[in-house]
């Protein structure tokens, strides 16, 4: 019998034409894997094309899981175990294999058309040229085909099945039961029995062949991963950018309005939204980005939580609106999922070089509080904690995520609405100035202004984007009252760092000399790397960012304490640069602009160079 | 859906209001001789007949001489950015049932940069009414022609004079699919009283132009069709197309024509009905203004129809769970979890 | 200023031209069985007839699965970003009389985000040909609802069901000035080509809305007006407009209707007049479109008229000077000089 | 007889109702100004209301004109004559006037209604409260309707006359000669004989005043300045960009196009450029600034140079189409005439806060090189300069200048076109690729790609904002492409410094250790400060940057050169930041946000601070 080695961590990935329902079939397995109790973190990766021509590399679809029984960071780089359903597939996922990983392909789909057309000259499962992976060429198609024989699928259908007999293979080699699949399809497939009858068979068709044909001299299994006890979700970072709206706009005690023009990769934060309707949430899909932003203000001015979530390009078209809004001083909620630029870029994939815009992108004195997700999960939290500032600050408040926590997945903590901030809106109901007056621009103490919403009696008033008088809000272009209102909303955003935890140093020994400095997505690639270095016996320490306008209070402190910085990121040297003048740190910016994430491998090796030249 | 009136969901003021109750303490900034003014002080005497809270209106802005206003009114009002107006005003409808939501835009502000805008939240049929001050120019730049003006123009920008063909905004508006379109002039306070009355009862997004007298940079643009009585040719429901010694007949081709009334008799006049579904009369009656220099324009109501209004067809798919703090937990809860002891 | 065709002053071809000619070297990427293929053939098919010189045409696109379009062309091509194609190319077209200029846009990147700049390049009526792929969704971001969409349309934003009203994108152009205004289907090649040839053919702004076909976000949305015969209502200049045992006919009330031509017989169907100088004909043809699913469509030349072309007027205007650096000499020494010795 | 003073330098003040031709008044005294062959300066400001009701505060229009026998660097702070028509005028601009400084003013239109309009309680003539200044309280009105009732015009008309009186008064106080006035009026009204006369009268009625009154116990002269030889003109920020613009296309041999929407204060050079049809200028009103852009982009790609012009509200519109012409690698020249924000903020005056926005307002990575004009002529230089940039480096360029420049005037050493810098477009002709193929992104040494222009044969090519494979251009998402493709962008851009000039250090003495850097319109108050700090024997260094982006080459060696450094802008300190994040040097930022130039007392008195605070 197959032996059952217990392995920390797999990586998997299936890959297949975009109809041979890869994202399913990994959505399945990453399920199990939650059943498992396994840390996880997963990545789909979809062609840039809506439909390209089945069975060519454009078309290659894939879906990528890392699990592990501990906490992992990223959903790997380099995968462990490779399922491709053609030759296409397997072309172009071969470079991301580990050397001596696993192959599972459908050699059912390895003719000699199907390799022409992607470039083959000869064979690759034949040729010798996977001589150093453990290759299981199986005519995946075939078996699933015969086996689905009873129900009378037409040959497409039939053919179709072949995920699920791929799925059910690879869920018997990581030691998994095969109930979860099972109910799954029975509930998909409840009106359809024919499909489901065929969906089942060929999963356990898949299952029993790797039972009964003994082509794997192991099966794996990976652990539970001691994760903090509670119940678990899995989560996209676009959906919990959508919860952390919900969940924000709940606590304040607010409507939540979302306008939104669709743009790859935030629509899926829009679609999501708008399946909360029974929420109480307003989605209104606009005729432009201009528009979503205004439409957030309105709503926002009328006493909604108003937000927007858009992508660079979208973020760019809203720059003169949010100006509005920072001379309104209203709350407004502004999601960025950045993707890679400039211009269009490359939409599918990701980038963190909307920072400075995110910033700096506007006209004038027009400083915005921007905070930015460091995973999945991070998506949910940050996003509330944007509605409370935005909320109790008045104030637009820019939140970044990016296409790679868009749509990668991993476990949540489930929150407990109770443990969720208080938001704040106290709304004005009452004249606040001599004779009854109401003076809109009187602030408070933390420097916000009061809020009158339309329909509250007696505080009617009026507001713009000409320059303001202090307090009464009348319009002003006096020289001095101009000066102190660029300096009074300057301080306003400055000040929101008094209420913003302190960074805390991933330090493990104390005595690091080598600190490295991430943001956003990055978190789960200089965590891994750092962890990587520590192993290695070297001293490393770590710094995310969550806040990067206003920084936490203690940074400056801590990059002065190291002998040298280095900041990873996937742009040029953004937050290297804002460190820089911030701080006067020489910050030395570690750029990779390649669209995807840093690779920890890369990063782990080049930081151990730093280190091994610190010491030097 | 029950359809209401525009104003069916605003709540009624318990105490009678007069215009100074409407009237802001700001002093008002236009030119002296500004048709602006004339606009304002109709509107601050029509507010009170609605009857309506004072709190319960807001007014948005864009940005231009005619955007000035929201601030010499004593309401909510939002003085926002160039062209954007409609979409702002469409948030605050979206959110609000509550409230009476009125645009204030210039010819620039709302044909030239927020063209987009505005046909869009016209074909939406939001819940907003839209004054559309047509000066023909743009004023708080200093003169430059606008989308409006009649090519030929001689302005700081177009020194050899304009080229392009200008918009009939009305023409637009039918062709982006309005349900009430209006045009009056700054001059004729009861006409203007009675289109915007007609204009906020209107359930939907109505577009009301108004012809406003710019003396600054563009003076007696509209004096021919203001002034001689012929030049307007005023569209009242129901009853037959006669102005002066004129009419509007249809032509043996279809094409809309102004005839001589001795000529061709009342009969033959045509009979205006706001209420049509297909808007092909109102687009029709539309163009019988004068492209160039206007001496001649219909004014009144072209267009006045039912369709549900966005903001309430919005509403209608949206519901306030009880327990927000429990729905929420159910939602981040969701579909599928495990637990981890 | 002399009226020439749209090409008037593109140099011709010495060579005959054919399809491969026109044809790019990079891999199509549509989905399998879109409409835009067909589109595109007919496209490469009709370019070697026009007989002009390859390397004067330019095709600007904005955002959207149909603007990936100018990718397959061997000409010069900019594909630019979402909604502002119709202004790039405004730029051209001012820019050089002897191009052959022509939009390609979606329903999306034309009506919806990029709406204002159609309408004005639509009523300055530059020299350009824009052909908008309408689809009724969006298909570049995996299919939400655009502003063509029925009302009711379920998609990925819309789970219950969107509520607008669509845009009719020939009456907004109607609306919008503009002096060339018709209508084709993806699958009917020989049509296609005819009126992309009366449409280069125009000198000004041709609008030409293309039904297309998405087999993948919104497969089948024009099935019944392509497909059975009485779907589509031809227009043709000077005939009368029947179509199966139909008709259009004149109401009583002056609305245009459908009616059986057994009934009414073939006298009393409208005779398509696409030169009228008045928009209302047309506009009230473009209203015989259904709004929901489309059952029934008007196809041809809705509206073809005389105009002159924006980039004309304004060459007209300008003049070169001989001796450029002479000119700017004069200008940098201005009206007014001292001199310090 | 009234004795002849010889005086270095004089600022002078015209004020009045809108209607009152003070504009006009300025314009003639400095033309004046410029035959004497004094230095100028002159700062027009005229009401933010287009036409405040008569007589009132917001009506006040006025025109300084400050001339000096030096060359000077701004119109002046306080003036030392201030003419005022009305109350309201006199009220506004008193703040202004220097100690023991001169008034004139129209007493005919002290009456109480007018006074108290304003709110005055007293008559300030009568109470006193005047008594620090030499005060000429008379009837200009009167004594100019007495001047001109022979040529029977209207009360108004005749009224109107005041301007001329008064100017003919002030040209007597300055021993001027009448006679350019007189061709001027002759010129103007000669289809008006009846209105020439009238204002030669009541011009002449003023000279003689002034000369038979004895009521002034002196007459001032300036005396020339010592200018460079040649000939001269008066010229504005804006006109000067205008002829820039010109100058620029005449140069690169391309036909100029200008798109462009409304904005104060930027719209003067839509209407300058509108008027040179007969240069061949195409000048374009668009839509909105994406059009006004949009549409200049294409004429750029068409083959013309493209240019469009805005202010901050309308730069932030323009930036995704920005990002497009960074991917597209087109020539554009996009002028920024900043005002005072952020948003609507205070359009008629003057800031410099868009500097973050220009270099970093764009998603993704997007590099755009920036120049910044420092006085209304270098708004001449600055734009051919940016032209060439533009052609022959294939980018958008982006230049800044500000309402101070915009509509200030001074004299410009007229530019010969022979000295003008050739710009090269280079157009692409010929294949440059394998096989008779065309590569539109095959780089040159510079960076830059061939340009080949629709027309011509063989080069067919297309262009997008997707990112693109070197050399060939076509669509490319390879990640190791796009990381190069980021740097090569911002290489070519980096590169630019090698062809930019090094800056020069202005420090008299060589011995400074206080370094004041400034950029744009600073550069007047600035050198004026500096000025006045070495007249009290201090030492003080300044650098004055054109630069932005890139930066001179040597500015990081000169910054560390210094023990303090201290930079003064009209913002909370943006080119500080930028210099402390690029060159690590502590520089300090001395923020003035008023909408007004910084003060030059104020600011040389702050140097002087810091200098001793440096030496002790
Ligand atoms: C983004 C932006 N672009 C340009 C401007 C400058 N601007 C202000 S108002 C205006 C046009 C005003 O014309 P109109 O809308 O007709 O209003 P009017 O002043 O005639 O009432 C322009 C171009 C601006 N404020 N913002
Ligand atoms: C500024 C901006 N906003 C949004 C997008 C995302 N986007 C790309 S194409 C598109 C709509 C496509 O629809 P349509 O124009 O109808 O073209 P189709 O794909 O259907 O041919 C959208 C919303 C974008 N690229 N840029
Ligand atoms: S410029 Fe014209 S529109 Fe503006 S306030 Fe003056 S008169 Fe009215
Ligand atoms: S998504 Fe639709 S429109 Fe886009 S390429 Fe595919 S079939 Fe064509
Ligand atoms: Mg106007
Ligand atoms: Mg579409």
């Amino acid at each position: 019998m197959t032996q059952v080695q217990k392995v920390e961590r797999v990586a998997v990935r299936f890959a297949g034409d975009s109809g041979d329902g890869m994202q399913l079939t990994g959505d399945r397995f990453t399920a199990d894997t939650a059943v498992v109790g396994s840390d996880f973190a997963t990545l789909p990766n979809y062609p840039a094309e809506i439909r390209a021509p089945a069975g060519t590399l454009n078309g290659v679809s894939s879906f990528q899981v890392q699990f592990a029984d501990y906490d992992i960071r990223t959903p790997g780089e380099l995968v462990d175990v490779l399922v491709a359903m053609n030759p296409a597939a397997l072309k172009s996922n071969l470079k991301d294999l580990a050397p001596g990983g696993t192959i599972i392909v459908d050699s059912g789909d390895f003719t000699n058309r199907n390799l022409t057309r992607v470039g083959y000259t000869s064979n690759p499962i034949e040729d010798g040229s996977l001589s150093s992976y453990a290759v299981h060429a199986l005519d995946l198609t075939g078996a699933a085909v015969a086996a689905v024989t009873p129900f009378g699928l037409n040959r497409k259908d039939a053919s179709r099945t072949k995920n699920m007999y791929a799925l059910g293979l690879v869920t018997w080699l990581f030691s998994r039961s095969p109930e979860g699949t099972l109910e799954f399809l029975a509930t998909k497939f409840a009106k359809k029995p024919h499909l489901r009858d065929a969906n089942v068979a060929a999963f356990n068709a898949g299952y029993n062949f790797g039972e009964t044909a003994e082509l794997f001299a192991v099966r794996y299994e990976v652990g539970p991963a001691p994760l903090p006890p509670g119940t678990y979700r899995q989560i996209s970072g676009n959906k919990a950018i959508a919860l952390g709206l919900v969940a924000g706009a709940v606590q304040a005690k607010l409507p939540l309005f979302l306008g939104a023009y669709p743009i790859t990769p935030a629509s899926d934060v829009l679609h999501e939204l708008s399946t909360f309707k029974n929420q109480g949430v307003i989605t209104f899909q606009c005729e432009d980005e201009i528009a979503a932003i205004g439409s957030a203000l309105g709503a926002s001015y009328a006493g909604s939580l108003g937000t927007t979530v858009t992508s660079g390009p979208g973020l760019a078209l809203k720059m003169e609106t949010l100006g509005l809004a920072v001379m309104l001083e209203l709350p407004l909620v502004v999601v960025d999922v950045q993707r890679a630029g400039p211009s269009t870029g490359m939409p599918t994939k990701t980038e963190q070089a909307d920072l400075l815009q995110a910033l700096y992108g506007r006209h004038g004195e027009a400083p915005i509080p921007v905070l930015a997700a460091q995973s999945p999960t991070d998506c949910f939290a940050i996003t509330v904690e944007a509605a409370k500032i935005a909320v109790e600050y008045r104030t637009p408040v820019i939140v970044l995520s990016d296409g790679y926590l868009a749509n990668g997945a991993e476990p949540m903590l489930v929150p407990s609405v109770e443990d969720l901030p208080a938001i704040e809106t106290n709304f004005a109901t009452e004249p606040n100035g001599p004779d009854g007056t109401f003076l809109p621009y009187l602030r408070d103490a933390k420097g916000a202004r009061p809020l009158a919403v339309p329909g509250t009696p007696g505080l009617e008033h009026r507001i713009g984007g000409i320059e303001k008088a202090d307090r009464t809000g009348n319009i002003s272009y006096d020289p001095a009252n101009h000066d102190w209102m660029v300096r009074q909303r300057q301080a306003k955003i400055d000040g929101i760092a008094a209420h913003i935890p302190d960074v805390v140093v991933d330090d493990p020994s104390g005595e690091a000399r080598l600190l490295v400095v991430s943001w956003g997505s990055s978190f789960g690639p200089v965590s891994g790397a750092a962890r990587r270095v520590r192993r290695t016996g070297r001293k490393v320490a770590h710094v995310h960012l969550r806040h990067l306008n206003p920084f936490p209070a203690n940074l400056g402190e801590i990059l002065k304490s190291y002998d040298k910085v280095i900041v990873p990121e996937m742009n040029l040297g953004q937050l290297a640069f804002v460190l820089r003048a911030k701080y006067l740190v020489d910050a030395e910016s570690y750029a990779r602009v390649r669209g995807l994430p840093i690779s920890i491998t890369e990063l782990s090796g080049d930081l151990m160079d730093a280190l091994d030249h610190l010491e030097a | 859906m029950t359809t209401t009136t525009g104003l069916g969901r605003v709540p009624l003021s318990l105490t009678p209001l007069n215009r100074k109750d409407y009237t802001s303490d700001q002093e008002v900034r236009w030119c002296p001789g500004c048709g602006d003014f004339a606009i304002l002080a109709a509107f601050q005497g029509l507010m009170p007949t609605l009857g309506i809270k004072r709190e319960n209106t807001v007014i948005v802005s864009g940005i231009g001489c005619s955007s000035r206003f929201p601030y010499y009114m004593d309401v909510y009002g939002m003085h926002s950015i160039h062209g954007r107006a409609p979409a702002i005003a469409t948030g605050v409808a979206i959110a609000r049932e509550d409230l009476n939501v009125w645009v204030v835009s210039g010819d620039g502000d709302a044909l030239s940069i927020g063209g987009n805008h505005l046909i869009h939240a016209l074909r939406r049929n939001v819940n907003i009414t839209i004054m559309l001050f047509n000066n023909r120019i743009y004023g708080l730049t200093k003169g430059q022609y606008s989308p409006t003006s009649e090519a030929g123009k001689v302005t700081k920008s177009t020194p050899t004079g304009s080229i392009d063909t200008p918009f009939n905004p009305l023409s637009v508006a039918l062709g982006a699919e309005a349900s009430f379109v209006a045009r009056t002039v700054d001059s004729d306070r009861q006409h203007l009283s009675e289109v915007l009355t007609a204009a906020v009862a209107h359930r939907g997004a109505s577009l009301v132009e108004i012809y406003q007298n710019c003396p600054i940079f563009n003076d007696g643009a509209f004096d021919e069709v203001k002034g001689a009585e012929p030049g307007v040719i005023p569209l009242v429901h129901g009853q037959p197309i006669v102005f002066g010694d004129k009419c509007v007949v249809r032509d043996a081709d279809g094409d809309l024509r102004v005839a001589d009334l001795a000529e061709v008799g009342v009969e033959a006049a045509i009979v205006h009905d706001a209420h049509r579904p297909d808007p092909s009369l109102a687009f029709a009656l539309s163009r019988l203004t004068d492209q160039g220099k206007i001496r001649q324009a219909p004014i009144g109501i072209f267009r006045d129809v039912d369709r549900p209004a966005y903001d309430d067809l919005v509403r209608s798919q949206v519901s306030v769970p009880d327990d927000r703090a429990a729905a929420l937990q159910a939602l981040l809860t969701g579909p599928e979890t495990w637990t981890v002891a």
